[in-house]
């Protein structure tokens, strides 16, 4: 019992603390941003810590929670990402909010609730668990992408959020009925032995067939993409942010423990699965993206391709497929998340009103700015010597030593079609004089300024030197167990 | 005597009603029962395979699930009042500022 | 010091950091001093490795720098490699690096502290990624050396941002050069399968060890790598960026995109040749391409009346010749044209540059004319450029110029890979090229600095000697021009004594590919002969149509004097028509139909056609995202459903 | 099968119960009817609307939510309270912990004033 709590000790903390913030702000009102974002930085960091604690006070390889719920390394280092992604968000929404005049406390609370939730799914390893989690963090996602009650296109984000992924998370929840009657379990080791003692009927098949759509709508991958460009568009820049990176790394965590653990016997059945799934997201997000004037829904689109990318690694599989897939997980957040804090700074003219043309000749007017957002370009891009270089790099090593080579080849490609539309907003930065009417200016926010740097310092390190992160990585899934 | 094939058949009818009115309904609310729907023919799934089965796990999960679900409505709830709010109107035809 | 080696890209790239650090806004002085402070420096560092180095007699060093990628079966590390390839390059590229951030002082002056602090800024970065391609010591460093040099390129390409054609020409060169990357990756990690390996030095021992195992590997492997090159140096049918990206500024023109950046492609092929010289067919390849661009873009560089643009086919034109050498064995022959076309190619343009410096801006030579009077030094450095460009001896082209056609010349006549037609096919078009160059280079010499001057007065008026930091540049190149060839001169030259040090000091990594006969000496000085003549018949033909003032300004002066003499000159006004009906304008004509026809139609044609359908589909996919939330819901249902279907049946 | 008698009875019963109540009331009524009597509210409020529009405020909605968020919660009550003395203990810290949770929900809702009829 006592390790048990121990082990969840985490997830506690962080409940309990996000319910503080909760009523804080309840008690503070709109007043008090400075102090409720602190506190929510100062949870989030404490939680960091406990996990650090907790994980030293436990055996990785040990079940809790009579097996339902596992602290090994995989888990550590989503958790890890998960804690940082949320308290970079919570630093880039503080100026935000305050601009836009909107409570701060039920924001931050449901920022650390989703956190919560996606540290539930890196950590289940039964389903139900993973179920329960889930839907803690998209629950409080819908709400995050309405949160700005007096924009038209945050609620229509929240609406279509809503609808879709409740028919998403219905429709997954049905898949696993099914597998629960084929199999008779919702742990996914004694799934794993049942698949492979016994050959699955088609109920089995169909469950897992729902369960992949489920999954892939989560990590946003074509054709059940659908809902991403209009959500990252209406929604709070800074909670775009945190969905294009949070939930989709939770996603990926949940997708890899699954998959890759508990369906592994299965593999022959769904690997070309999500292998096409992979080569139409990549095609897709990329070709779409092309055509976008408004960068976020650019970004939205790109964020897609990325999920293309990282669902390469998923299936490569094996130790170096998951290696690179968390190790992209790393790029990808810093990376995202210091693009989406460019356009914050940029978001000076109304709500979401950001189109490329924005973006002319910012490179005169705010060079440090516009070099940090060139860095991001790059990355995203997959250019050296930025992160992003790296993680496709390992990822797509991964694929071809899998023998994927025909999906690296469509990767490549792609990736190449991608430079066209991060080139444009480079070549708007760098080579385009803004036109004369109004020149956009960046606005004065120095929490984001100090995200977006921090996030520019990472992408070059990385890039630079990623030893230190891949061993991390590595380290991380080495003992690829999963269940 | 009802065989876990007949909870089975009974379940798909409502996953399918509820699936295909999510995608044919405009009415926000309606929408929001065929959730319902769909959840909750999972939820029979659960139960009889787990009355099958004799193994307790699917009940379990199946109040978590109605749990889930009526945080779910709540959620939904709140949504559909700030677009009445905000555009009165609960038709979902009318939710499409973004596109392309 | 060899274990410093690491300063050398280092240094360049602490300039750039700190003038962007700087956030460009430094004035001029501190810019200068911080950018051209760090070329100098890195000059200086390479000077003392490669005094050391030059006493050890060609063995690779190789200095790890740190372990860079190290995740399951993945490892490269961040390693630099000398040996006498890298240490060939290295001279050159910093040299004349140095020497053109000097040059940049006097021509950028002009330009507002901002605009100089970002062109030295990228310059410094320039130099960094250059010389990390250089370095690298394997094919990953090398890449990101490659995408670096591609990156600054861009940027300097697209320098002067307010005119609309230069970021356009960024774009083309980015993308175009994308094209080739995709193969240059995709090499990459086709090789890692196959070797486990990406290091050089690794991939050469496997190969060496155990040649039959790869066999089936190599030849794909050698063709990707070449679909890079291609891009990079510009080579049929992706050169068309190279002209366009003469839109930046003079001294990039000379840098990057003559001298040192363009050279990397075939600075790959050759690093590489451990992996080309097991495959004939990848040989001929290349071998086929160089010598097909070789003639194709002179024949272009024809009907060009801007100056750099004849410059930059010639450009394109002499990459050819590279990889025409290359594809014949004689890798040490491609590397020694790269290092003498580094010399009077920088000369060329800087030469280029400080023209259009004095005529105030001009660029298009039917408005130059008898410059040669106003500005003497840049006329005689040019004129040696020239003359080293066309092969007359004693001037640097001849001998790599020479030593490339014997050496493809000896592969047909030996019959190397049994492709011996197909070799000798392709002497004759070096030899053809050849012509060609040395008539357009002169064409372009006498209309510049030759006859009458015939733009507007005023510019004639402000026509001045560019400044010494920029004509010093010049003199040193073009001292360069006349003397580097003396390294590599042929055996047969000599007679058969071997003083081609050139050649012996690259034997270790990169040696030619021998056939079994050589051709013997006589052939060998026939050649030689051959050579010379056809560049002297060129100049002699260019010097025919272009010099003399009476070509152009004769006729009317006549007609208005003495109607009498007017016949007797307008004969040899006919006479001249004659000769430019009966030669130029067909060579005029087969070139604007290769340039309009080829580049333009076909190749611009299938770029844009590429982007136009990439937008259609994009609008296409865009018509599917209604923004209806129940069609979106019907995707998701539909996606289910064939998801469920593809698992059952 | 006697095991479902009570049942049976239970459900007589209950059929029964109205059955009797309305024969009462229609034996004992009086049969006057006027205009006034025939409104839907007997007690004089005038009818705004028709009954066929089904639409209601916003705010039924708002209680719906709270409703039903609280209403469910028993699902995880009754359980407990059917094996109360198994749990023993640690159920009831536990279901203090869950109760207080709701608490802190409750407080939320009350204090944010989505409990007052505006």
């Amino acid at each position: 019992m006592r390790a048990d709590l121990i082990a969840l000790l985490p997830e506690l903390m962080l409940a309990t603390l996000a319910m503080a913030v909760l009523l804080a702000g309840l008690a503070s009102g709109k007043a008090r941003h400075g102090l409720l974002g602190a506190g929510a930085v100062l949870a989030l960091a404490a939680t960091g810590v406990t996990l650090w604690l907790a994980a030293g006070a436990t055996d990785p390889g040990a079940h809790f929670f009579s097996g339902m719920f596992v602290l090994d390394h995989f888990a550590i280092f989503f958790k890890a990402l998960f804690l940082l992604t949320a308290a970079l968000v919570v630093l880039l929404s503080h100026d935000y909010l305050k601009r836009n005049d909107y409570r701060p406390g039920e924001y931050l609370a449901l920022v650390m609730f989703a956190t919560v939730g996606m540290m539930t799914m890196a950590s289940g390893v039964n389903l139900a668990v993973i179920y329960v989690g889930l839907e803690l963090m998209a629950l409080s996602t819908y709400i995050l992408a309405g949160y700005f009650r007096r924009e038209v296109k945050s609620h229509e984000a929240a609406a279509k959020y809503f609808v879709l992924g409740a028919m998403s998370s219905g429709i997954l929840l049905y898949g696993l009925s099914l597998i629960y009657g084929a199999t008779g379990t919702l742990d996914l080791a004694t799934l794993a032995r049942v698949l492979a003692s016994a050959k699955p009927g088609p109920s089995a098949l169909v469950g897992v067939a729902l369960l992949a759509c489920g999954f892939l709508f989560k990590v946003a991958a074509v054709p059940f993409h659908v809902w991403t460009p209009d959500v990252y568009e209406g929604a709070p820049t800074p909670i775009t942010a945190f969905m294009s990176v949070g939930p989709k790394a939770a996603a990926f965590a949940m997708f890899l423990r699954v998959f890759i653990g508990g369906l592994a016997p299965l593999a022959a059945s769904w690997i070309w699965l999500v292998g096409v799934a992979a080569a139409l997201t990549m095609i897709w997000g990329n070709v779409a993206a092309l055509t976008q004037d408004n960068v976020k829904r650019m970004l939205a689109y790109s964020s897609i391709a990325h999920a293309g990318y990282a669902l390469v690694g998923l299936v490569a599989g094996g130790p170096a497929g998951v290696n690179s897939v968390l190790f992209y997980m790393l790029v990808y957040t810093v990376t995202n998340i210091g693009a989406f804090g460019f356009v914050i700074l940029l978001e000076s003219r109304g709500y979401a009103g950001e189109t490329v043309a924005d973006y002319a000749g910012l490179a005169r007017r705010h060079p440090a700015a516009a070099f940090g957002m060139l860095l991001f370009m790059l990355s995203l891009g997959g250019i050296p010597p930025t992160a992003g270089f790296m993680g496709k790099l390992y990822l797509f090593a991964a694929a071809v030593n899998a023998g994927y080579v025909w999906l690296v080849v469509v990767a490549v490609l792609m990736s190449a079609v991608s430079l066209y539309y991060y080139l444009r907003i480079v070549l708007q930065m760098y080579l385009r004089e803004g036109d004369g009417a109004e020149p956009a200016t960046l606005v004065a926010a120095p929490w984001t300024e100090r995200v977006i740097w921090a996030c520019g310092v990472a992408v070059l390190v990385i890039g630079l030197l990623p030893a230190p992160f891949l061993a991390a990585a590595r380290a991380m899934a080495g003992a690829v167990g999963l269940l | 005597m009802i065989s876990t094939a007949h909870v089975l058949v009974l379940s798909l009818a409502l996953f399918t009603l509820g699936v295909v009115g999510m995608a044919v309904r405009r009415n926000f609310i309606t929408v929001l029962m065929c959730v319902e729907l769909i959840l909750n023919a999972a939820n029979l799934n659960f139960i009889a395979f787990s009355r099958q089965l004799g193994d307790l796990t699917g009940q379990v999960f199946a109040v978590f699930v109605i749990t889930i679900a009526a945080a779910e409505a709540a959620i939904g709830l709140g949504i559909i009042v700030a677009l009445v709010r905000l555009k009165q109107t609960v038709n979902l035809d009318q939710v499409n500022v973004m596109e392309g | 010091m060899l274990d410093l080696l690491w300063l050398v890209p280092a240094l360049p790239l602490a300039g750039a950091l700190a003038l962007l650090a700087g956030a460009l806004r430094f004035g001029k002085r501190t810019t200068t001093a911080i950018g051209v402070g760090s070329a100098g420096l890195t000059l200086a560092a390479v000077a003392a490795i490669l005094v050391q180095y030059a006493g050890m007699h060609g063995e690779t060093v190789a200095r790890h720098v740190f372990n860079w990628i190290s995740a399951g079966d993945v490892t490269v590390d961040f390693a630099l490699r000398l040996d006498p390839l890298s240490a060939v390059m290295l001279s050159f590229v910093t040299l004349v690096g140095f020497v053109i951030h000097v040059y940049s002082i006097g021509y950028m002056h002009t330009e507002g502290d901002r605009a100089y602090a970002r062109f030295f800024a990228y310059l410094n970065l320039f130099m960094f990624a250059m010389l990390t391609l250089v370095l690298g010591a394997n094919l990953v460093v090398m890449f990101i050396g490659w995408e670096g040099v591609g990156l600054c390129s861009y940027l300097l390409i697209g320098f002067y941002f307010d005119k609309e054609y230069c970021a356009a020409a960024g774009i083309k060169a980015f993308v175009v050069n994308r094209i080739g990357d995709f193969g240059f990756l995709l090499a990459i990690f086709w090789a890692f399968k196959v070797f486990g390996t990406v290091d050089f030095a690794g991939m050469a021992t496997a190969l060496a060890a155990d040649p039959g195992r790869y066999a089936a590997a190599v030849t794909p492997i050698a063709l990707l790598l070449f679909v890079g090159a291609i891009g990079k140096s510009a080579q049929l049918p992706l050169y068309v960026w190279l002209p366009d990206a003469m839109a930046g500024p003079t001294p990039v023109s000379a840098l990057i995109h003559a001298a040192t950046m363009v050279t990397a492609g075939v600075y790959m092929v050759v690093r590489c040749n451990f992996i080309y010289r097991l495959s004939p067919t990848a040989m001929l390849v290349v071998a086929a391409v160089g010598g097909v661009t070789a003639i194709f873009a002179a024949t272009i560089g024809l009907a060009q009346n801007d100056i750099k643009k004849v410059l930059a086919y010639s450009t394109v034109s002499q990459l050819g010749y590279m990889f025409l050498a290359a594809g014949a064995g004689a890798f040490a022959g491609g590397i020694f044209h790269v290092f003498t076309h580094a010399f009077f190619k920088a000369c060329l343009f800087l030469g280029a540059g400080s023209v259009i410096h004095a005529c105030s801006g001009e660029q298009d030579m039917r408005r130059m004319g008898g410059l040669a009077k106003k500005i003497p030094v840049t006329y005689w450095t040019f004129m040696v450029a020239t003359l080293a460009l066309c092969g007359i001896p004693p001037f640097a082209g001849f001998f790599s110029k020479d030593e490339i056609l014997g050496r493809v010349f000896a592969a047909g006549a030996g019959n190397l890979n049994g492709f011996g037609a197909s070799y000798l096919v392709l002497w004759a078009l070096g030899l053809a090229a050849a012509f060609l160059t040395a008539f357009y280079m002169f064409r372009a010499v006498y209309m510049t600095f030759h006859g009458e001057f015939r733009g507007t007065p005023e510019q004639w008026h402000h026509v001045h000697e560019s400044p010494g930091t920029m004509t010093w540049p010049l003199k040193i190149l073009a001292a360069g021009s006349a003397l580097v060839g003396l390294l590599g001169v042929g055996t047969a030259i000599t007679f058969g004594t071997d003083l081609n040090w050139f050649e012996s000091f690259l034997h270790r990594v990169a040696p030619t590919v021998e056939v079994e006969h050589a051709p013997a000496l006589a052939t060998e000085w026939v050649l030689i002969l051959l050579s010379v003549a056809v560049a002297l018949a060129g100049i002699l033909l260019a010097r025919r149509f272009y010099s003399g003032a009476e070509a152009f300004a004769a006729p009317q002066r006549m007609a208005e004097r003495a109607p009498a003499v007017y016949a007797a000159v307008a004969n040899k006004y006919y006479v001249d028509e004659a000769y430019d009906r009966a030669v130029v304008r067909p060579l005029g004509k087969l070139a604007r139909f290769s340039w309009k026809g080829i580049d333009t139609i076909a190749i611009d044609g299938t770029l844009n056609a590429s982007a136009f359908f990439t937008e259609i589909a994009g609008d296409l996919l865009r018509f599917l995202q209604t923004g209806n939330v129940r069609n979106y819901a019907l995707f998701v249902l539909c996606g289910a459903l064939a998801a469920a279907a593809w698992l059952l049946l | 099968m006697n095991a479902y008698i009570p049942v049976l009875l239970f459900i007589v019963i209950a059929i029964a119960f109205p059955l009797i109540t309305f024969v009462f009331a229609w034996i004992l009524r009086a049969g006057r009817y006027d205009p006034i009597k025939l409104e839907p509210y007997e007690c004089g409020n005038p009818i705004t609307s028709e009954a066929h529009d089904y639409r209601f405020s916003v705010r039924y909605y708002l209680i719906a939510v709270l409703f039903v968020v609280f209403d469910v919660e028993t699902v995880f009550l009754f359980p407990w309270a059917v094996m109360f003395r198994k749990l023993a203990l640690f159920g009831f810290v536990e279901m203090l912990v869950f109760i207080g949770i709701l608490v802190v929900g409750y407080v939320y809702a009350w204090r944010r004033g989505a409990l007052q009829w505006v």
